[in-house]
């Protein structure tokens, strides 16, 4: 299943352009190492969040709500009732934040690049290719009818599609995971996360 | 009663129809863009959808988003809260032509209210009196010649608009021809309607509006009035009622003329009738928003009438239920606008994380607001991030009530309006109840803020 | 007035009086113990100062620490709050005597109502009934005397208590004899005084009280009663107004007759009489409260009445200056308690670090809390986190309110009772309105809320 | 200046005794490891908080309020307003805990020993003992008049008394630091935290 790892996503707190570059540069490869250390040291367990303090630091580790590495399809089906609520600590997002409606290809660390196609609008979900078509970038996967209308929803890379995650007549939001295609040839992924709304 | 509610709405408002929903026993699902995903209002909601991007046009504007976010849920209405398309007949009239009810007047009177200059017209016929000004402005030309007609400075405004956007005060022909097709684009861009008209600058005048509700069989009722005299940039950020600048007798007569219009001209759901109050207290109907007001809660707090229960109810086809005389109006409420924005470089609005946060409370105050710790503010929408409501048996008690709540108020991390609040409960003119629409314009936010840290 | 007030309280009340100080324009400093120093009120205030070590002995009851503290820091008064040492009349005492204001009665006042036995006797002689019972109970010998007399089952009670605390109900000699000395020591340990006496026990009874104000110059006003009949273990958890079990006449005839007796008994300040009322209507008094009660919000929503600047202004010598007809008792208010307990686990009292945090909000309702996100809830003192208060114009309206108010809190990281609230609110009895003392306990906390889940 | 490092203080979520005490054995390792590369490399900054996101776990790393490590005398000085926030991000502890009336004497990674001594109760700071006086555990330095009544204001340590911090007539709150003694033998500061009010 294509686990949508964002490695390298850094939330700093209040900074200059300038600084938030130097800061990215430098938790880039603290991430490397930093990371994965933790995550296997404790991410066996049960243990939901850590914190451990010295001297002016401190440093908490947290493990995302369960449903963080869902797919579309599964959140769809809790999202009639959300539970989850304000606050800093713990993890506040019920789900993870959807995709844009063009998602970006993103490679887990040895397997093949998964894109997922997402609603264009909110509406009801007409399935159109069969699971093992070949796309190209922009073909119709599939549509959501807009009070009738059909939007397509477009395959975001070439390749295979591997899966459809919603059924005909469910209704979708705005941005959600509809369908999962397995790219023709994979590309390396960016070492940094690309800019905001563009590529 | 409907039973389940598209909340077509963000932030404040979103959560205050929620409660709404709530306390009537009605489902609310909350519409929300993506900037919004984290919001309060999408977390407590029974249900929440995701219905565009950030851009307003393509989710809180797009009216088949919406119609179409309400049918995937299975509700059975839409709330439309304020801004937005809360006025828009068009919407209206989609969302009852996909069987849903809307929450607010129905489409035919909406479209019957719609033309602000129209709107002057009707109900200038029914007893209310106007300021001079014109009807919709064809070309150039015609502004000219109409201004000239009523005397400069006029104030342009448009005639879809609301909220004070896209007013120009314009002094001359000189200027009249350069700001019209500014407000024009601005109009269109704001409202999808590039309609404008002209009314004659009436110079410190106070803004009082009435509010009122009547029901689908003709009941109606008012509210009494609010005083929104305290504004920056035509736009309102203290509200209080009763107007510490009308008389009982003159309140009285004024309310009962708005009803007793707005009745015979066939309005429905709750509204609001603003007028301008001249230095003499003659008061000039200027304009009705058919939605309910940002400042509905000063009225709520005077009266123990849930306004926008009331605007449900109404729009489900139930009688008001009320007669005036169960409409008191007790003691002394103002609301301050929490807005993220700074007073002292010229309300420069502003977004961010909030990084620790404290509501006011106690007795007599009420605090709406979708704020919480770790929320971002988004930089796409208005800048107004919560109302600070206070109530007290007088004028007096509600200025030391707003004081003492202020001070409980915590928003780190954003920059608020806070400190022009402050200003105000210590400036003379609002203290002894003596001012004008002007009040911070005249002298802007960083001189008003200024002023107030002087001692003396 | 007063200018400068020691705060010798924690938790919500410390913010509810800072509060009351704002309004009033006076200045607040709070004393804290080493588990509040990141209280809210301790962080809000003008002023905070550590009086001591968590053990309340050392600090929040301890009199020169809390007197040296306002001597300390320049204040002119000291506010008890409710519980520690607000009805200890040698604390007003030693507080008076270091030139400072007791912000409650006069020292000889609590003196004359501190005994529990003895007011229940002075009360009467001033026309209001009592619960057959005892005096002061010398010994077993005695006590065993007076309940043979007024007849078994009796309730054990400490003459210094409040709240509900160190009282047992006893149905047998062998009973009385065994929970005797328990009682006492639980007295003396609570109270410093282990004096106690006994009633008679009223089965199927409710605990409805009433609200006085009465200022130096013998000017006295009830503002109604308050209905706490939801109890669990003799301490409320609900509380509402009016009393769904008294008629407008039978409210009105208490509420005058317990005035006009407190004033003729020379009573000072804001007090409230507590009465239990039996299953025919009959109210019999069973002891005074010489201080600001927990549940006050409830009379504030429905007067308008600021009951703890009232206490401050009536301490400061001023008159009350209202009269009985000023007293409205408008709608209809419910309290709930929101404690750090668990209902489900014998009311089990919990400790933690509060991770998210929502207050309710919108018309109506009123939270009173020093919670906040990041919160320590310290295991040392007692289990009230914040009170949650909603008004509306009818009771219906106001239940209604509460279901909607409680599904907006999120109070995460420490267990808290809400879901007993949650089950109250869908229980036969509580909204019919019939129901007793007894309510919860009779099933116990685990077995109502296990009722509550049942469909039907 | 005698710094508290509490290195190891560990706040899980919610967890059984059993399962705490792993944690605490977990991180203790990790702590040695992963604290102060974070440290090291982002403490020169001007960072206030970082966070690292990947696959379900986060890493937070925020440095404390600038004051944490104030002396009692600076921090009674602005004590008279508060200025903290609630608020989980950022500092939100405007002060330091106050020592217990009895601190333990806290090693600086070089330097001497020191030790403050408190004032028992809240009342009014008397002087007694000069700067310069060797003192031994228990002896009184000063005193802080409760109601006219003198506390006495211990040495928590044997040593030299090497500055006070209160004034004559000074108001002084339970707790206050009111005197610093340098400790005459300096001992090995405990490995691990002492547990709660014991030795």
């Amino acid at each position: 299943m294509p686990a949508t790892n964002r490695t390298g996503d850094i939330a700093p707190a209040e900074r200059t352009p300038a600084e938030r570059a130097a800061d990215h540069a430098a938790l880039a490869r603290l991430a490397d190492t930093l990371v994965p250390a933790l995550a296997g040291k404790l991410g066996a367990g049960s243990l939901g969040e850590i914190e451990i303090r010295e001297d002016g630091w401190a440093v908490r580790v947290r493990r995302s709500a369960p449903d963080a590495g869902r797919r579309a399809s599964d959140r769809s089906a809790d999202r009639a009732r959300h539970t989850g609520l304000p606050g800093h600590t713990g993890p506040h997002a019920p789900h993870a934040p959807a995709q844009a409606p063009v998602a970006e290809p993103v490679a887990s660390s040895d397997g093949p690049v998964h894109a997922a196609a997402t609603a264009p609008v909110v509406g009801v979900f007409r399935p159109g290719l069969s699971v093992g078509a070949r796309v190209r970038t922009g073909d119709r996967i599939a549509v959501v009818d807009l009070l009738g209308i059909p939007q397509d929803v477009a395959a975001p890379v070439d390749g295979v599609l591997v899966e459809v995650l919603a059924q005909a007549g469910d209704g979708v939001e705005y941005g959600q995971e509809v369908a999962v295609i397995e790219a023709a040839a994979p590309k390396a992924a960016p070492a940094a996360p690309s800019t905001d709304g563009e590529g | 009663m409907v039973s389940r509610i598209l909340i077509a709405n963000r932030g404040e408002i979103a959560l205050r129809i929620l409660r709404a929903c709530r306390t009537l026993g009605i489902e609310a699902v909350v519409a929300y863009s993506e900037a919004d995903r984290e919001s309060l209002p999408a977390m407590l909601a029974d249900e929440a959808i995701c219905i565009g991007p950030a851009d307003a046009r393509r989710s809180y504007l797009s009216a088949p988003a919406l119609i179409s976010a309400a049918l995937v849920t299975g509700c059975d209405a839409v709330h439309p809260g304020y801004g937005f398309l809360s006025e828009d007949d068009a919407f209206a009239d989609a969302v009852r032509a996909h069987g849903l009810t809307f929450i607010g007047p129905p489409a035919d009177v909406l479209d019957k209210f719609a033309s602000k200059a129209e709107v002057r017209r009707l109900l200038a016929t029914h007893g209310l009196p106007t300021v001079p000004g014109s009807g919709l402005l064809a070309d150039e030309e015609q502004a000219l010649a109409e201004a000239a007609r009523v005397g400069y400075p006029v104030l342009l405004k448009p005639s879809a608009g609301g909220g004070g956007k896209g007013m120009r005060m314009v002094r001359s022909p000189r200027e009249l021809a350069a700001v019209l097709p500014i407000c024009r684009s601005e109009a269109r861009a704001a409202f999808g309607d590039d309609s404008l008209y002209l009314e004659k600058w009436l110079e410190d005048n106070r803004h009082v509006e009435i509010q009122v509700a009547v029901d689908k069989y003709g009941h109606g009722v008012h509210l009494w009035e609010r005083d929104c005299s305290i504004q920056r940039r035509h736009q309102k950020i203290l509200e209080e009622s009763p107007s510490p600048a009308m008389s009982a007798a003159g309140r009285k007569e004024l309310a009962e003329r708005a009803i007793k219009a707005v009745v015979a001209a066939g309005y429905e759901n709750v509204g609001t009738l603003e007028f301008l109050v001249d230095s003499e207290g003659n008061a000039y109907f200027i304009e009705i928003n058919c939605r309910i007001q940002v400042e509905h809660p000063v009225t709520e707090m005077l009266t123990g009438i849930d306004l926008v229960a009331t605007q449900i109810r109404i729009a489900s086809g139930e009688p008001l239920g009320f007669a005036q005389e169960d409409v008191p109006q007790r003691g002394h409420a103002i609301e301050f606008r929490i807005n993220a924005e700074d007073p002292a470089h010229d309300f420069r609005p502003g977004a961010g994380t909030i990084e620790r946060f404290n509501a006011p409370g106690g007795p007599g105050v009420r605090f709406d607001s979708h704020a919480y710790v770790g929320y971002e503010v988004p930089p796409y929408y208005d800048s107004l991030l919560g109302k600070l409501i206070v109530w007290a048996p007088t004028r007096e008690g509600a200025i030391a009530r707003g004081r003492a709540a202020l001070s409980e108020l915590i928003v780190d991390g954003v920059t608020t309006n806070v400190a022009i609040h402050r200003a105000l409960l210590q400036s003379e003119p609002f203290l002894s109840g003596k001012f004008t629409t002007n009040l911070l314009d005249r002298v802007g936010g960083a001189a008003f803020l200024a002023a107030a840290e002087r001692p003396g």
